[in-house]
C-alpha cells in the first residue's frame, strides 16, 4: 500500500490508540489544530479530548506531566511539536524520565514515548532548525529512535509504546510528505541497525532526515562504478554497532552522513566506535558529512550549504576513494 | 505585599490627537496592511519562504503602542513582528530584502521573517522560540537600570506565551527588580489552533500578571486610539522608575496563524465578527466622522504605502545573493588581528 | 474566571484530637527527630555522604499533611524528604541503609538521602531538582483522573521552588485540567541563602497561587494541629474532585541548608526565636496541659524511637555493599527474553 | 604563589569586578550565601547588591536576563549553580546567546560569560552528577572553557570576559579544593590545548576535573616503564586540533579521559578528529575512558566505579600497548 510517512505515523498512532486505553496522545495542537504536520488529523473527534490532550505551552510541564503519567499507569504519547522547544523539557527528560528508573533502585520505570520533530531544510533559521539527536543519544536511560522509511514512521511506535522505559523518537520534518510502499507486516524492531543498499566500495551510515541524501549520493556514486553501502542507524541509541561493523569489515571505508552540527555530532560517535573497535578493519580515515558549524541561515542557498547534501556526500565518497 | 492595581483605561471619546499625529498612525497601520498583504502574495510565488506569521487585524497594537515610545527604548517582539520592525523605523526594504533572503535585509538575510532586527532603532528582534524574548527584556531593562539609562524596554508577546515558565520567571525578576519593562500582550484569543481558555485555568491575564505586584491595565487592541493612550500611560510609569508594567492589548488576528495553517479550530463567523472590528476601516471612519480624514487623503496614504510596498519588492528583488562563501560569517564577532 | 477563595485555617483552640492520634502524630516527629540527629552525626563520621538536607524543626508539615492522606493517595517531595518518606511509611531500616549506600536501602542505595522512593507507599521520591516533582505530580494526578481513581497527589516543594518556571506551568496544568493535586509549599522563608523577599516580587504565596484558579489556604507550620486540620480540608476538596488546592505551610528550618551551608546569611537571633516555636516541645506541652501526654509517655516515646533510630543504623551498618558488577543494573527495565 | 583553585576563581572575579564597572555577577546564592563554592565570598559586601545580584530560583529567566544585560552594555558573569541546572536555561544558551549575532546578520553579539561547576565524584546521585561539556562544546557561536589548575581557574575569565562573544567555562567541583602554585604572570589564552607532560609512548588527552587523574595514571605509567604524553583539551570549543594531532604524531597512540558518559562524549569528537585528520599516524585503535553508561549512582563505590579512575587509564593504556 502507498502512503506517505505522515500518514504512517498517524496510523501507527491510530492504531495505538485503538488498541490500548492507556495510550494517549497529549502535546502542543495536537487536537484542535490537528497537529502541526497533522499527524493526528480527526483524532480528536474520535478518541475525545480526554486522550487527545491539547497542552498549553508549557514544554517543561507538559513532558513532565507525561512522566508522571507513565508512572501512574498510562502510556503517553507525548508530542513535542519539534526537537527546538524540547531545550525547554531536557530538564524533566535527562533528570527525571531518563534518571528515575536508576534513582529509585528499579522501583519505577517509566514508560514513555516522547515523539519530536527534528531538522532543517524547510527555510526556518536558527531557532527552528536544530538536529539534536546525537544529544539525547548521549543519555543513559532512554532509547532513541529516527524512523527514516515509510515502514519504520508505521512500525516503530508499537515496539516504542511497549517498551517499560523513556523512548524518544524523532520524525524528520522533510520526510513528512515523502511517500513510499507499506508491505503487509507492519512490525519492526527497535534494535538494529539496517543495510538499506548493498554495496562493497564503501559504507555510508547515515540516519532520519539524511537517509534519502545519503541514498541519491549511493545512486550517483554507482553510476560513477562506485558501488557504495548504505546503513541506516534506525535505533540511535543503542547504537547496534554489530551492523555496522560487519558492513565496514565489508568495505574497509567509512563515510558518516549526518545533520548534527560536525563537531560533537553523533557522527563522531559513530566514528570513535569504529576507531576504537573496528579500527583494523580500516584501509582509510574516516570521514563525515555533517551541518556546517554555523546557526542554520534563512536565505535558501546558504541554508542548502550549510547541510548536508548529495553532491557533498558524493565528493567526499570521491575524495576518501581518490577518485 | 499587597495586591498592586488594575488601572482603568482613559475613556473613549473623540479621537484626542491633532490632524497630523492620526494621519500618521493611520498611515503606519495601512504600510504594514499592504506590506503584509503583498507577503502572503509573495509567499505563494515562493519569493518568500520558510514560516510566515501575519499580523493583520492587528496592527492598531503595534502602531498604537510603538508611537508612544522613544528613540531610546529598547523593543523586543517575536516572530509575529513585521509591523513591529516596520513601526519602529526599519525600512520596508530591509524588512522586504530579509524575507527574500537577501544579503541587503535588515539580519542579512540570515533570519527571515521570524528574526527581523535593526540596531540603529533598538530593535531586539524577532524570536521563534515562544516567550523566549522575555527574559531577554528583564536583561535589557537591566543593564539600563545598571548604567543609569532612563529607556523603557517594550517587550510584546502572545498570550500564549503566559502559559511558558519563561513568562513566570521573567515577570518576578523584572518586579522583584523593579525593572522598566513594559509588557505588552498582544492577547488574541489564539495560540495557533489553541484557544486561550483552552491554555489558561486564569482567562483574566490582568488577574494573573498582578499576581507579580505589577499593575496591569487592559485596552482595545482593535482600536488604535485605545492602545496608544494606554500605552502612554504605561510607558510613563516604566520611565518615571516606578517598575514593570503589564499592557493587555485585546485584538485578534485575521489571518491563520502561518501559511501552513488550515484553521480547523475556529469558524469563519468568528473571524468575520471580529473583522467588522477591523482597526484600519473603525480609525479611518472614525476620523472622517471627526472630520479629521478625507477620502482623498485616505486614498493618498493608500497609495502611498502601496508605492513603497512596490519599492521595496523592487529593491528585494534587484538586491544581490550573498555569497556562499561567506556561510560561516557572523558566528562569532570579527575581532582586529592581534 | 473569578479570583478563587483564600480559605481561612479552621480556628486554634484544644488538640481535637484523641489522645492515641495526638500521640501517633507527636511520635512521628519525635522519629523524624531523632533519627535527622542521628544522620547529622553519621554525616561527621562519613557514614552518610553527598547532600544531606536536614527537616529538623518543619516535622508538624510532613507529620500533619500525610497523616491527612489515604493509602492510595500519591506523594512527591524533594531533597529534603526524609521525613514525608519515613511518615508515609517507608521503614527506619530502608532509609537508613539507603543513605548509608546500602543495597537494603529504599532505592538499592543508588538514590542516597535525597532519592527515597518507595512504590509500596506510593513515594514518588525524592528529586534533587528544585521544582522538578512539580510536573510529575500534575501527570500523577492526570493518570488517576483519566482512569478513575479517587486519589489525591500530594506535591510537596519549597518556597524557593515558586519562582521556577516549573511551578508555573505545572500550577496552570493542574488548574486548567481540574486535576487531584493538592501541592503543599513548606514556606520556611529561605532557599538556601535567599530570603523570599529577595526571590519573590509577591511575598505573599497564597496570592500568588490564587492567579492559577485555585484556591488556597495558609495554616502555622510550626503546630501540628493547624497542618493536620488544614491538610484534611485542603486533601478532602481534591479529593472530591474539585481540582487542585494550595496549601503554605509557614515553618522554618533550624539547621544549616545542607551539610556544606555556612549559613552566613541569617542571624543566630532569628533562629533561635523560631526555636522556641519548635513544633516538638510546644505540641508535647500543649498535650501535657490538656492532660493527654505524662512526661513518662513522652520518654516512652522518645526512648522508642531512639530505639528505632539505633536499631536502623545497626540494620544499615550491617547490610551488605551492592556488587561491583551489578553497576549497569536498574538503567533500564529489564524484559523477559524472548 | 600558593592557592586554591576556589580562590583563584575567587581572585579572577574580584579582578574583573575591580577593573571593570560594566561587570557583574549574577545568580543563586552569589551574594548573601557567598557563593555555592564560596568563590564570591566577601563580594556582597564589598561590591554591593547591584553588582553581586542574587536570584531567585529561575534558571531560565536569569540566564535569558544575562543575555540581554549583555547586549545592553554590561558584561555579566552569570554564575549556573551546576550543570545540572543548566539543562533548565539551554534554550536561552542555544537558541538566543548562541544563534544572536548569526540571526542578526552580524549586528547583535553577546558578551556574556556563564560559569558552573560541573561533574561528580562527591556522592551526590544521579541529578547531581552531570558532565555535559560535550553537550555545550557542541553549539556554533559559544566558547567553551574548561580550567584544570589553578593557572587557568586564574587565567581564563578575563580574556572570556573580553571575548565579544558568550563564553561558557565549566569548573569541577572535585577542582575547588585543588591547592597548586601560581605564577606571577597570570595572563593566558582560550584557543590553544597545553602539553601537561611530555611523552613518547602514548597520547593521554583529557580536560577538566580528568586531568589530575590522567597525571596520576601517567606517573603510575611512568613507573612501568610507559611514558605517557598528557594533553589537557582546555578550550572545548573550538578544539585545538593542532596541538593534539602533534602529540598524536609522535606518539602514534591515543586515550582519551572524559568525564562524560561514554556515548557521545567530548571524547568522542576528539577520537573523530583524529580519525578523520590523522588516521595515518595511528599505529593502534583509539580508546577512551569514560563514564559508564549508567545515571551517577550515590553509593560511594558504585560512583567510584561509574567514573574515570586512574588505574582504569592505567589498564586502557596497556592493553593498547599490549604490555
Ligand atoms: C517554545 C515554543 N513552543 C512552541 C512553538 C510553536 N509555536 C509558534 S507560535 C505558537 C503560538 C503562540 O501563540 P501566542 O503566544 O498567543 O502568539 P500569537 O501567535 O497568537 O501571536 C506556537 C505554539 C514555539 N515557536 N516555541
Ligand atoms: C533547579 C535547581 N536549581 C538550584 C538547585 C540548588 N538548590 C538546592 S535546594 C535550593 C534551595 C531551595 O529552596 P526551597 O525551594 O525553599 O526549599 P528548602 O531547601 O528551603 O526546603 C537550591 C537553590 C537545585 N537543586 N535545582
Ligand atoms: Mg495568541
Ligand atoms: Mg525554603
Amino acid at each position: 500500500m502507498r502512503m506517505s510517512y505522515r500518514e504512517a505515523i498517524r496510523q501507527a498512532m491510530h492504531e495505538a490508540l485503538t488498541a490500548d486505553p492507556r495510550v494517549f496522545l497529549m502535546g502542543e495542537d495536537v487536537g484542535k489544530y490537528g497537529g502541526t504536520y497533522a499527524c493526528s488529523k480527526g483524532f480528536l473527534e474520535e478518541f475525545g479530548p480526554e486522550r487527545i490532550r491539547d497542552t498549553p505551552l508549557s514544554e517543561l510541564g507538559f513532558v513532565g506531566a507525561g512522566i508522571g503519567a507513565a508512572l501512574g499507569g498510562l502510556r503517553p504519547i507525548v508530542e513535542v511539536m519539534t526537537v527546538n522547544f524540547s531545550l525547554l523539557a531536557l530538564d524533566q527528560i535527562v533528570n527525571t524520565a531518563a534518571a528515575l528508573r536508576h534513582m529509585s533502585g528499579g522501583q519505577f520505570s517509566v514508560p514513555l514515548v516522547v515523539r519530536m520533530s527534528t531538522g532543517a531544510g524547510r527555510q526556518l533559521a536558527a531557532q527552528h532548525s536544530h538536529s539534536l539527536e546525537g544529544w539525547y543519544a548521549h543519555i543513559p536511560g532512554i532509547k532513541v529512535l529516527a524512523p527514516a522509511t515509510i515502514a519504520d514512521a508505521r512500525g516503530m511506535l508499537a515496539p516504542a509504546l511497549a517498551d517499560p522505559d523513556p523512548v524518544v523518537i524523532f520524525e524528520h520534518a522533510q520526510l513528512y510528505n515523502l511517500e513510499g510502499e507499506l508491505g503487509e507486516n507492519v512490525q519492526c524492531d527497535i534494535a538494529s541497525a539496517a543495510v538499506r543498499r548493498e554495496g562493497a566500495a564503501v559504507t555510508l551510515i547515515t540516519y532520519g532526515g539524511s537517509l534519502p541524501k545519503t541514498l541519491a549520493a549511493a545512486d550517483e556514486l554507482a553510476g560513477a562504478g562506485i558501488d557504495a553501502e548504505v546503513v541506516d542507524l534506525r535505533v540511535l541509541r543503542p547504537l547496534d554497532t554489530a551492523t555496522l561493523f560487519a558492513s565496514v569489515k565489508k568495505t574497509r571505508r567509512a563515510v558518516v552522513v549526518d545533520e548534527g552540527w560536525k563537531s560533537g555530532s553523533l557522527a563522531a560517535e559513530v566514528m570513535a566506535r569504529i576507531a576504537e573497535e573496528a579500527f583494523f578493519e580500516l584501509d582509510a580515515p574516516l570521514k563525515r558529512v555533517c551541518s556546517e558549524e554555523v546557526p542554520i541561515p534563512y536565505a535558501r542557498h546558504m541554508e542548502e550549504a550549510a547541510l548536508p547534501q548529495a553532491p557533498k556526500i558524493v565528493a567526499a565518497v570521491r575524495e576518501l576513494l581518490g577518485k | 505585599m499587597s495586591v498592586p492595581p488594575m488601572i482603568q483605561p482613559p475613556p473613549a471619546g473623540p479621537v484626542p490627537w491633532d490632524k497630523t499625529f492620526a494621519k500618521k498612525l493611520l498611515a503606519d497601520m495601512l504600510r504594514i496592511r499592504r506590506m503584509e498583504e503583498k507577503c502572503a502574495e509573495l509567499y505563494g510565488e515562493q519569493k518568500i519562504r520558510g514560516f510566515l506569521h501575519l499580523y493583520i487585524g492587528e496592527e492598531a497594537c503595534a502602531v498604537g503602542a510603538l508611537h508612544a515610545l522613544a528613540p531610546d527604548d529598547n523593543i523586543v517582539a517575536t516572530y509575529r513582528e513585521h509591523g513591529h520592525a516596520l513601526v519602529r523605523g526599519v525600512s520596508m526594504n530591509a524588512i522586504m530584502a530579509e524575507m527574500f533572503g537577501k544579503a541587503a535585509g535588515c539580519s542579512r538575510g540570515r533570519g527571515g521573517s521570524m528574526h527581523l532586527f535593526d540596531a540603529a532603532t533598538r530593535f531586539y528582534g524577532g524570536n521563534a522560540i515562544v516567550g523566549g524574548g522575555l527574559p531577554l527584556a528583564v536583561g535589557l531593562a537591566l543593564a539600563d537600570k545598571l548604567q543609569g539609562r532612563q529607556a523603557v524596554t517594550a517587550c510584546f508577546f502572545g498570550e500564549g506565551a503566559m502559559a511558558e515558565g519563561a513568562f513566570h520567571e521573567a515577570m518576578n525578576l523584572a518586579a522583584l527588580w523593579h525593572l522598566p519593562v513594559l509588557f505588552c500582550c498582544e492577547n488574541n484569543l489564539y495560540a495557533m489552533g489553541t484557544a486561550l481558555a483552552r491554555s489558561e485555568a486564569q482567562t483574566d491575564l490582568c488577574a494573573k500578571a498582578s499576581s507579580y505586584s505589577v499593575p496591569t491595565m487592559k485596552a482595545d487592541g482593535m482600536d488604535v486610539v485605545a492602545v496608544h493612550e494606554a500605552a502612554r500611560i504605561a510607558a510613563q510609569h516604566v520611565r518615571e522608575g516606578l517598575g514593570p508594567f503589564f499592557l493587555e492589548l485585546q485584538t485578534f488576528r485575521f489571518r491563520a496563524h502561518s501559511m501552513f495553517d488550515p484553521e480547523l479550530y475556529r469558524d469563519k463567523a468568528e473571524v468575520e465578527a471580529w473583522k467588522t472590528r477591523g482597526p484600519l476601516h473603525t480609525f479611518s471612519a472614525r476620523l472622517k466622522a471627526e472630520g479629521k480624514l478625507t477620502e482623498e487623503e485616505f486614498l493618498a496614504l493608500d497609495a502611498k504605502a502601496n508605492a513603497e510596498v512596490q519599492a521595496a519588492v523592487d529593491f528585494a528583488e534587484a538586491a544581490p545573493w550573498e555569497p556562499i562563501e561567506d556561510l560561516l560569517n557572523d558566528v562569532h564577532t570579527p575581532r582586529a588581528a592581534s
